[in-house]
């Protein structure tokens, strides 16, 4: 049940013009940064990235975006990026803005089976137009749909060579539920060990739902917001 | 006098009560963890997945993995737990933050409220704000009572929406309000301002009865 | 935030005639042993309780079978338990029957405030009588919609005065997703520490979902099944 | 001579590939765990939450917390993991899970399955049944050819269902069908059994195209 591959190289082997990813990562915490540069080295385009953000100008989705290699972007939140909002502008690329909530929940649905479901995120917004809607118990809901991806692309903080996959602190975010909905779901991890050496009870991502792992290398994890605390 | 954002930051953290999960948002929603009472217990909800924001860290501790939803590094307090994004809008959705705070461009009568867009300017998206709006318990608006002289507590909001019938509470930097079947209820005022100026400032149906005393900050 | 209550009869206080709980445990198997003892020593009596499965004779959800508290099962599976046959065939009890999978989910959607769902179990059966279903993708799909309680009542390994849970391998099943749909969750736990002594990461129930917590005693664990290796 | 539980088990072991997650369901699929070549990679999945179940424990590592989805104890191997039921049947429902193993009582022309309830008989309820034959991407029916005589691979169910047009394969004691879209194809007869004992035990249609191979057990 051996997961492993060799590279960044091989683990995005497959990947191919126009198809759909998912990229985990909340703002540029918690990215699958080595398959991220490494997808911005070859001539893969037309890409639709279904991400909670799309970068910053020169890191994260970000390259991507630089290298005019992404067509559309599914997200919940695009700031933060000039080159975005120059393509944006000129029509170069194509967005649709999702609740984040509902984000989440239609890529777990694509993970789980379940083809539709309704929540309340959006109603009687712009959100809902041309989407179905329903009262239960005197609440509006609307409906919404699974999302799947050609590949999901997540970023782990230890992983086995299952595929067994745990997450550090807020750095889980998207990653855990784009897991779970790639028809072949890459995972690289800051430390690969054999299987047996991660608790069972502690796993968060089951190897069941990953296709190839590897260990990254060169963490930058750069950080958008540095706050800090000022002692007196 | 107007409040500034701190005031504003500090007049909100009196409502929150002890034993509430709470969800601030980015802004000055961001200042009330500054203010939440010592002797009261609190746990701050982030909705990039986690329980128990702590402080900002100190320079040394800074935490690439630790952000909250503005993507401000942070530290956790003993007791808080990490998750995915599908489990905290489980959360969210189902109701379990006892009060989301949040900032907002306009609040209408209704309690509808527009936070995210504005037609013309580019449009960064609603992150996890429709979410929040459309399944808390309890919703308080933290905002400034006009923009340019323009009110932007109003009969209808004019921006694109981002929840309906949800605002239960606004604290401006003149007044604290109610969202009332009957129309907005002035509750309080900020120190040094008069109801008429809070009057002036309100285009949607203000109901004010008695007196109205000063906030206390 | 602490959540711990002094005793089981302190934790259970609130549940009354005709309240719908919901129960943890599969078979016997991390079911809340304590709160459930408690609950046969009251005369609390008409409940519909919500747990997969329905107890032996005289164990787990069988002493309020046998004590005649329990005016409807909600389950997917309900052998091994002679007592219960025996009141469903005269007609003393009502039961429901609901496929494991849509269960579980009907549960999820009630603590995560999505009213309804389409899944694919049961189409073209009879579970199907009576409900909406739809087609997706050239596939049909029944709607199913969410399960609430008025009480959750799980069984932890670990738990910690905040409420936050950590489950013991495949003593999980049904806790931690009821855990999230009761108005109020009670859990008992084998070993109950302080807050912070828990790796943040390794939770699987966040202490939002749950009000009530205690430290159980005398945990039996009984088996159903006993199945051994004979070494040669 | 027609198989017996165990031989039955055996057979379909062979069907298990490299690589692959298996849900096997309680009886005869329970067995096919002991058959599974010591040379290829296979991981069990129980639908109680977990991968990775290992053999039954030795009698002083019995485990009260580590069941499998018939109640029996068992242990885990390195690389297992542990869930709760709503993310076990999200595994199962969004086709994780490359194959499923199960009973029945008895299967239709169109892959129909019945297997668990029978009028008269007092019901136990379904339990993963539905939701795994609904969702698995390829599903194998251990069982028997037929109940006294009658023939148990039908043209229609006659029993209440647990799913329509999802079995793929069938291995009785006499015989490994496939399901197609023109009738029951027959693939190989149990050693000793004759095509004509098969034809004779199956209501529907069967397929029998060329020489029919007897299983390898």
């Amino acid at each position: 049940m051996n997961k492993v591959v060799n590279s960044v190289e091989e683990a995005i082997q497959g990947i191919k013009d126009n198809m759909t990813l998912m990229v985990g990562g909340f703002g540029l915490c918690g990215i699958p940064e080595n398959s991220i540069k490494a997808l911005a080295k070859t001539n893969i385009k037309g890409l639709c990235c279904i991400s909670n953000n799309a970068g910053v100008d020169d890191f994260g989705l970000g390259l991507l975006l630089k290298n005019r290699q992404i067509r559309k972007m599914i997200s919940s939140y695009v700031g933060e990026n000039a080159e975005f909002e120059r393509q944006l502008l000129n029509g170069e690329l194509e967005v649709e803005l999702i609740p984040q909530g509902t984000l989440a929940e239609r890529v777990r649905a694509g993970g789980a089976g379940i083809p539709a479901f309704f929540v309340p995120a959006g109603y009687g917004t712009e959100v809902a137009n041309g989407k179905e809607f329903r009262e239960f118990d005197g609440k509006m809901y609307l409906m919404e749909t699974a999302l799947h991806a050609d590949f999901s692309i997540v970023k782990a903080w230890k992983g086995d060579t299952h595929g067994n996959l745990i997450y550090r602190h807020t750095a889980n975010n998207f990653n855990e539920v784009m897991a779970t909905a790639g028809k072949i779901t890459i995972a690289e991890v800051e430390e690969l060990v054999p299987a047996g050496e991660l608790d069972p009870n502690c796993i968060h991502t089951p190897g069941i739902f990953v296709q190839r792992i590897f260990q990254g290398k060169a963490y930058e994890k750069r950080i958008e917001q540095r706050t800090i605390t000022h002692n007196s | 006098m107007a409040l500034d954002k701190n005031q504003i930051a500090k007049r909100i953290a009196q409502e929150i009560k002890d034993g509430y999960y709470v969800n601030l948002g980015i802004g000055i929603p961001t200042l009330v963890a500054n203010y939440i009472p010592s002797d009261i217990n609190v746990i701050l909800q982030s909705e990039n997945g986690m329980l128990g924001i702590g402080p900002f860290p100190a320079d040394d501790k800074v935490d690439a993995d630790l952000i909250n939803a503005g993507k401000q590094t942070i530290t956790y307090v003993d007791g808080a737990s990490f998750f995915d994004s599908s489990r905290s809008f489980a959360m969210i959705r189902g109701g379990h933050v006892d009060l989301t705070i949040l900032g907002a461009f306009e609040v209408s009568e209704q309690g509808d409220i527009a936070s995210w867009k504005v037609p013309g300017k580019l449009v960064k998206g609603m992150g996890g704000a429709m979410d929040l709006v459309s399944s808390a318990k309890n919703i308080i608006v933290a905002m400034q009572h006009t923009n340019k002289g323009q009110s932007k507590i109003l009969k209808e909001c004019t921006l694109p929406l981002t929840g309906v019938r949800c605002v239960k509470k606004i604290v401006t930097d003149i007044a604290v309000l109610e969202v009332t079947a009957d129309g907005f209820k002035l509750l309080e005022r900020a120190p040094g301002v008069s109801v008429e100026e809070i009057i002036n400032s309100t285009e949607g149906k203000l109901i004010v009865e008695g007196e109205i005393p000063e906030m206390k900050i």
